[in-house]
């Protein structure tokens, strides 16, 4: 057993190698240690979703898992999701349908959204809405963000 | 956020996992963590170390026995569990599971968290005591078998003692089940919860009213005899700020029934 | 992503007119590319984090503090104790009259704690981790006391005292009367009692909770305050006396802000403490304040009672006028209150025509957080208030809640329209909007919607929340709290200036958090410069060292369109004679009436070839303007202050104008009830606004639907509740359920549009809605209950096991309610 | 919340009576004890950290005997602290002849959780609370026989 550990984790393309404590969080580690400030925190109980990243594909809160734990993983975070400073077609529909206000909970849904078009390129509004339930908005009251995902998908 | 200092291991196999757990008295297992890292973060209780259950292919898998019988590794994650075949073969189980939290949680929380955490609001644990799971617990001196009845302990606490893991749940064949909750908005946390298994003889566990599922055996399993059977049972449901005792005690009745009647009417089809 | 990439702005084609159109917001590219800057992501060389040690207790003596095993980790860089800010600062200045203008607010609590959660101690660490740990190792000695949770028995004899120097727990009270009482209820027909109604205690809970990152410079003295406060301006006058410090000592600095709804104006406090630390350091220093510190310790919603009230009726429900007697619940500290005290009467008569009206406002402190505005701030509470009892009132006497409303609507046609204490409500056409509302339902198939879900077993009902927005504030009503607050009026700034290579920058005062303030002030002065709204640069955010700030300047209390917008406008206006002015004498001195502005520059309108390109404008007076006439007087830098006609209001008789606009919502909810549950779903919905003219339709929109998801969620889920002892038992979003995608019921928008005579762009303040949502739920559930037991909705909190209550027992919630 | 209950001891009074004022052996009644100091007959603290599945909850619990009536009656006060939550725990024990030559103790406790716990300390805390009594009170069958044993032999 061992308090701290070094990692290797591929983000968004690069390559980082860090020595971490066994106690801190992958959403601190990607906030703090990294200096990619896009994914957020917005509680402390692993409900709002803020810290939504892709973890070796899979769609998981960074709040709720440990940084050690995302050794010789590939992570994506939103600053990954637009290439060349192209906006992606999702990234895109949320300011096309005023789908965010303050922007805080924004990175969160949109990567909820990019793990659901990618396994379900045309969600049904039902499954749009099963797909965010992990992801807490205060501004905008969900219903923008539905049509701009439907929207992509249409 | 902000865990207390912790140590971490990630063997590379469950008898190095019990080797580790059973030489560190204050390490627990880490599963999907959706339960167990939100309670570190609040600094509540805190092992002294973890040991990463993530990566050991003995407690995945899903597999179906030629006789229906379900063998599910305890870190089969929700979603794996509601996208496999296998676990057709019992559709509550994928049913439940897609209730449960959301995306991200059901992606990396698992069956077996779930019902060791034995947080009194989960859904697993009513469920599995409903359907006659078994749960497989291995240690130094060896494996054991636990019926799902005696498997839950108290809060928090199952019949997986120190330096030990559960390794494998087993549940046997059947498709007459039912489940019903009431949840704190859309399948968010249940504030009374209800499984049905009508296989042989109605058998109903409800979650959420004490520090364990309560199983009773109704006579049968028409609406009456079910309430009957769950106000005999003498629950003492406590009260918080969703639900007062009075309301769960009431909820536990309604919830069963309609547990009992999903079950009924698939025992029918 | 090494690779550098040049992406070209799209350039928008030349509009009829900018204003009135949904364009797209400036602020949306760096915020879908994860590059907005948030309070928590600027960091500094050698930081030092900041963690707050709590009060676990509601209500006990510190009996001592003792910091040193804390400070003895390696990596810890200090603390701050409550007694070390008595001695550093004095209290902060306070609002009220005595009682309340006694209390000695502190950064940290003093000598006792009055809820769980106050901050006691700060400790600083190189890590956040390191932080918390070390915050364990503060031994804080308390010695409890007895708490007083419920503002009811807060004034019993016997029970605890918060605050020693004001001697009990009333905080404020003042009595407030217009018109003729006897003669009404000697007119009535009916006079209908309701004993008590209670207003919950919530709030917005804003996603990204407070924080700030603060530096001191020793050599002049001032600190420099990262922070997401929403109203630098009232933390400044906070926050410069207490810390014997003039204001330009304090430079507040903010970009993208995670959300406010007036949550996040009273961090003034917690911002002391971090300055504190950061000159005792000598470093900068860090603080977040995590969700559960959230919850436990910030800015809750006014709890309310209305007791004992009557409402004089007539048979027909004509309503006359009302008595009642508000106890509002401030928790521990006043921190911005008792303002609620005064604001709830910018809408007294809600929107009805009863001209008779009595309230007695008495606010207690009791052993919980301290109440801060919260999106509907004070008024929101009072139009429940008001919804309820025309609900209650057409139930008792068997009336239709429809025509009730439209019998006392006031009228279009009476607009403007002087309510009873001389608040002018600008424009507007509540009964048209609630045709509107009640078409958007599909209100004539209501009643086989209702027998269709009972032969479900289920139990349908419609309700309606009709509600008004009052914005831009006339701070003069504060002296009907303390006639010596001097307060009045309103301001705010912009300036706009063409910089030396033409471009148009334009600077703002307020402190956006996601109301799109770039983007419609980019609308209005690309109208009036005959621009692309590409070609102007609104920068981001708010700095006091802009000098583009007044009293008054923050974003609160739904008033940019007016205050802000109208600054906006002002300073454009400037800016466009200016340039006219300028092109004039580089013509020849050709008069400014024969030029215009056109296509990015100024030109003849006779000759349109001559042209000069706002480059060549900026060019000339910024970098080569030898030979300019003497006495030309053109910067092309124009500051301009907009000020609402406001006058003092009459303090004595509690009566004058106290806020320019009257924004409008009508909301109507269906719901659906498991009686064998109380679980309920509302099945359907619509909201119905009216904020005059609208810049960007799009904003209003989301605007409207982010009022109506919070009101929907304060209506079912959210609710801050205390044990006896005082634990909050919703401290995080376990157990305070916001809602979910999956939780938003189908929802139909529709609106109208009745300019404001009063403002330069006929535009009104909104987004703050009225709880609309949280009215409409509470009509429909009483309406569902209708003939199950006719139970009365007295609270506006109605989670699932609260209807399955009034269903197994309706004759208690009808206990206090008589007819006459 | 209040948790209280009645329980009869095979032994004489006094056997008991030493029992529940000798710190020693009610330490060994408490579950996860990791260290226990007597400041004097009256003050006591302990380090617990109460076993859970997820993890110990660490708490320092100070406890003050503050009211006794010799053989009869015991009022104690006891204080946990565990990081943000305190807890306050005035315990009663009365001793009264039972039937057989056995003692009766009805015992009561009222706790009162002060911090941040939330619903979670309503729905969560009252069952464990529940669950240590009922091992502190099953330890306490063992200590009075071990005490028995001892005074006989």
């Amino acid at each position: 057993m061992e308090v701290s550990r070094a990692i290797a984790v591929t983000i968004n393309g690069t390559e980082y190698e860090r020595d971490v404590e066994a106690r801190k969080l992958l959403i601190h580690f990607i906030r703090d240690d990294l200096d990619l400030t896009g994914s957020h925190i917005g509680c402390d109980t692993g409900n709002c979703g803020a810290c939504s990243v892709i973890v070796d594909g899979v769609l998981v809160k960074s709040c709720m898992m440990l940084a050690v734990q995302a050794d010789g993983t590939t992570i994506e975070t939103v600053e990954g999701l637009a290439e060349a400073g192209e906006l992606t077609p999702l990234q895109q529909s949320f300011s096309d349908h005023h789908a965010l206000q303050c922007g805080y909970c924004t990175p969160g849904m949109l990567m909820s959204a990019t793990a659901l078009l990618r396994s379900n390129p045309n969600p049904s509004e039902a499954e749009v809405k099963k797909a965010l339930q992990g992801n807490i908005c205060r501004c905008t009251g969900y219903w923008n963000i539905i049509e701009a995902v439907k929207a992509v998908g249409k | 956020m902000l865990l207390r200092e912790v140590e971490y291991a990630k063997p590379s196999s469950v008898a190095e996992a019990l080797t580790i757990l059973a030489a560190n008295d204050g390490a627990r297992a880490l599963a999907g963590g959706q339960t167990l890292i939100n309670v570190m973060k609040a600094r509540a209780a805190s092992p002294d170390g973890l040991v990463d259950l993530n990566g050991l292919a003995e407690l995945k898998g899903i597999d179906l026995g030629a006789d229906g019988t379900l063998s599910i590794g305890p870190m089969a994650t929700y979603t794996e569990i509601c996208n496999s075949a296998e676990a057709r073969a019992r559709p509550i189980l994928g049913e439940v599971c897609a209730q449960i939290a959301d995306v991200q949680v059901r992606n990396r929380g698992t069956i077996g968290g779930n019902i060791c955490a034995n947080d009194p609001t989960n859904h697993l644990p009513p469920l599995l005591a409903a359907i006659g799971a078994q749960m497989t617990i291995a240690g130094a001196g060896g494996e054991r078998v636990v019926p799902a009845e005696e498997f839950f302990i108290g809060v928090y606490l199952t019949a997986v003692g120190p330096g030990e893991l559960l390794t494998r749940i087993t549940i046997p064949a059947g498709k007459a089940d039912g489940f019903a909750a009431v949840t704190l908005g859309a399948d968010g946390t249940c504030i009374a919860n209800a499984a049905a298994s009508l296989n042989g003889s109605l058998r109903v566990a409800v979650g959420c009213v004490g520090a364990v599922p309560l199983v009773v055996h109704p006579a049968s399993a028409d609406d009456d005899a079910v309430r009957e059977a769950v106000r005999g049972a003498g629950i003492d449901a406590p009260s918080d700020v969703h639900a007062s005792s009075e309301y769960r005690s009431h909820l536990a009745e309604v919830l069963s029934v309609r547990a009992a009647r999903q079950a009924t009417q698939r025992a029918g089809t | 992503m090494s690779n550098t990439v040049v992406t070209p702005e799209k350039v928008a084609t030349p509009q009829k007119g900018w204003a009135g159109q949904s364009v797209p917001r400036k602020e949306d590219k760096r915020l879908v590319e994860g590059e907005g800057v948030f309070v928590d992501d600027i960091k500094r060389h050698g930081m030092g984090y900041i963690f707050f040690v709590r009060s676990p207790y509601a209500h006990a003596h510190i009996t001592s503090i003792d910091v040193s095993k804390a400070e003895a980790i390696k990596g810890v860089y200090g603390t701050l104790t409550g007694e070390e800010v008595a001695a550093l600062t004095d209290p902060f200045f306070q609002l009220s009259t005595p009682p309340g203008a006694h209390l000695k607010d502190f950064a940290l609590a003093v000598g006792k704690v009055r809820y769980v959660g106050e901050a006691v101690v700060a400790v600083v660490a190189e890590t956040r981790e390191l932080a918390r740990d070390a915050s364990e190792l503060v031994d804080v000695e308390y010695e409890p006391l007895d708490a007083v949770t419920d503002a009811r028995h807060a004034q019993d004899d016997g029970a605890p005292v918060l605050h020693d120097d004001s001697g009990s727990n009333l905080m404020w009270e003042g009595v407030y009367e217009w018109g003729d009482l006897d003669a009404a209820f000697a007119e009535a027909d009916k006079v209908v009692k309701i004993s008590e109604l209670h207003f919950h205690r919530f709030n917005s809970t804003p996603l990204e909770t407070d924080g700030a990152l603060v530096e001191f410079n020793r050599g002049t003295g001032q600190w420099t305050i990262y922070t997401n406060n929403q109203f630098p301006g009232f933390a400044a006058i906070m926050m410069g006396p207490a810390m014997r410090t003039g204001l330009d000592k304090l430079r507040f600095v903010t970009q993208d802000i995670g959300g406010g709804f007036g949550n996040k104006i009273t961090s003034h406090p917690q911002l002391v403490a971090c300055c504190l630390l950061a000159r005792k350091l000598n470093r900068a220093v860090q603080w977040t304040e995590w969700r559960t510190d959230f919850h436990m310790s910030m800015s809750h919603g006014n709890e309310r009672w209305f007791h004992d009230t009557e409402v004089a009726v007539k048979s027909d429900g004509t309503l006359l006028g009302f008595r009642t007697k508000a106890l509002d619940d401030a928790g521990a500290w006043l921190r911005y209150e008792p303002l609620g005290g005064v604001i709830w009467a910018q809408v007294t008569p809600g929107m009805y025509r009863w001209r008779n009206i009595r309230l007695e406002f008495t606010q207690v402190a009791t052993n919980k957080a301290p109440v801060s505005p919260n999106r509907g701030y004070s008024r929101m509470q009072h139009l429940w208030f008001t919804e309820r009892v025309i609900d209650i009132v057409a139930h008792e006497l068997d009336l239709d809640p429809v025509d009730v409303r439209k019998k006392n609507y006031i009228r279009t046609e009476d607009m403007p329209y002087e309510t009873p204490n001389g608040c002018i409500y600008d424009s507007g056409d509540y009964a048209q909007m609630l045709d509107v509302a009640l078409d958007l339902i599909g209100y004539g198939a209501v009643e086989e919607r209702k027998a269709e879900a009972a032969s479900r077993g289920k139990l349908v009902g419609l309700g309606i929340g009709s509600t008004l927005d009052s914005g831009t504030n006339n701070f003069g009503q504060s002296r009907m709290i303390n006639p010596e607050l001097q307060f009045s009026g309103n301001n705010e700034v912009a300036t706009v200036k063409l910089d030396i290579f033409g471009e148009i920058v334009v600077t703002l005062g307020t402190t956006p958090q996601g109301q799109g303030h770039e983007t419609t002030a980019a609308q209005v002065v690309a109208d009036i410069l005959q621009c692309s709204v590409d070609d102007v640069h609104v920068r981001a955010g708010h700095d006091s060292y802009w000098n583009s700030h007044a009293g008054f300047s923050g974003t609160y209390a739904s008033q940019f369109a007016v205050t802000g917008l109208s600054a906006v406008k002002g300073a454009t206006d400037m800016l466009a004679a200016e340039i006219k002015k300028l092109a004039s004498a580089v013509f020849g001195g050709v008069p400014v009436e024969a030029l215009e502005l056109a296509e990015g520059g100024v030109r003849i309108k006779e000759s349109p070839d001559a042209f000069l390109p706002f480059m060549a404008c900026g060019a000339i007076i910024n970098a080569n303007n030898a030979g300019l006439p003497e006495d030309l007087g053109v910067t092309l830098n124009c500051r301009y202050v907009y000020r609402p006609p406001f006058q003092v209001p009459d303090v004595e008789k509690k009566f004058g104008n106290l806020t320019l606009t009257y924004a409008a919502q009508v909301h109507v909810a269906v719901i659906e009830i498991d009686p064998e549950t109380g679980y309920y779903d509302i099945v359907d919905y619509a909201a119905v606004d009216d904020c005059g003219i609208r810049i960007n339709p799009q904003i209003v929109e989301g605007q409207v639907m982010g009022a109506t998801a919070q009101a929907l969620g304060a209506a079912v889920h959210e609710t801050f509740e205390y044990d006896e002892d005082g634990n909050l038992l919703t401290p995080n979003f376990y157990d305070y359920h916001v809602p979910h995608a999956l939780d938003m019921p189908p929802l139909r928008t529709g609106n109208i549009e009745s300019p404001s005579p009063f403002t330069p762009l006929g535009t009104k303040g909104m987004g703050e809605g009225g709880g609309a949502g949280i009215h409409a739920v509470c009509a429909a559930v009483q309406d569902a209950l209708r003939g199950h037991g006719d139970a009365i909705v007295w609270d506006s909190h109605n989670p699932y096991h609260r209807v399955w209550e009034m269903l197994q027992h309706p004759e208690k919630t009808r206990e206090g309610v008589t007819v006459s | 919340m209040n948790v209280e209950g009645e329980r009869v001891f095979a032994a004489p009074r006094p056997v008991v009576w030493k029992v529940l004022n000798d710190p020693a052996s009610m330490a060994k009644t408490m579950p996860g004890v990791e260290s226990f100091d007597v400041q004097d007959d009256k003050h006591w603290t302990a380090q617990v950290k109460v076993p859970l599945g997820l993890g110990g909850l660490k708490m320092k619990i100070a406890m003050e005997k503050a009211e006794e009536r010799e053989l009869e009656f015991a009022l104690m006060m006891m204080t946990g602290q565990g990081v943000g939550a305190m807890m306050n725990m005035t315990t009663t024990f009365e001793l009264s002849d039972a039937s057989d030559g056995g003692t009766k103790m009805i015992w009561g406790a009222e706790v009162h959780i002060a911090g941040p716990v939330g619903s979670m300390g309503q729905r969560v805390l009252q069952p464990i609370i529940n669950q240590q009594v009922q091992g502190v009170l099953g330890a306490l069958d063992v200590q009075v026989q071990e005490a028995l044993s001892a005074g006989s032999s």
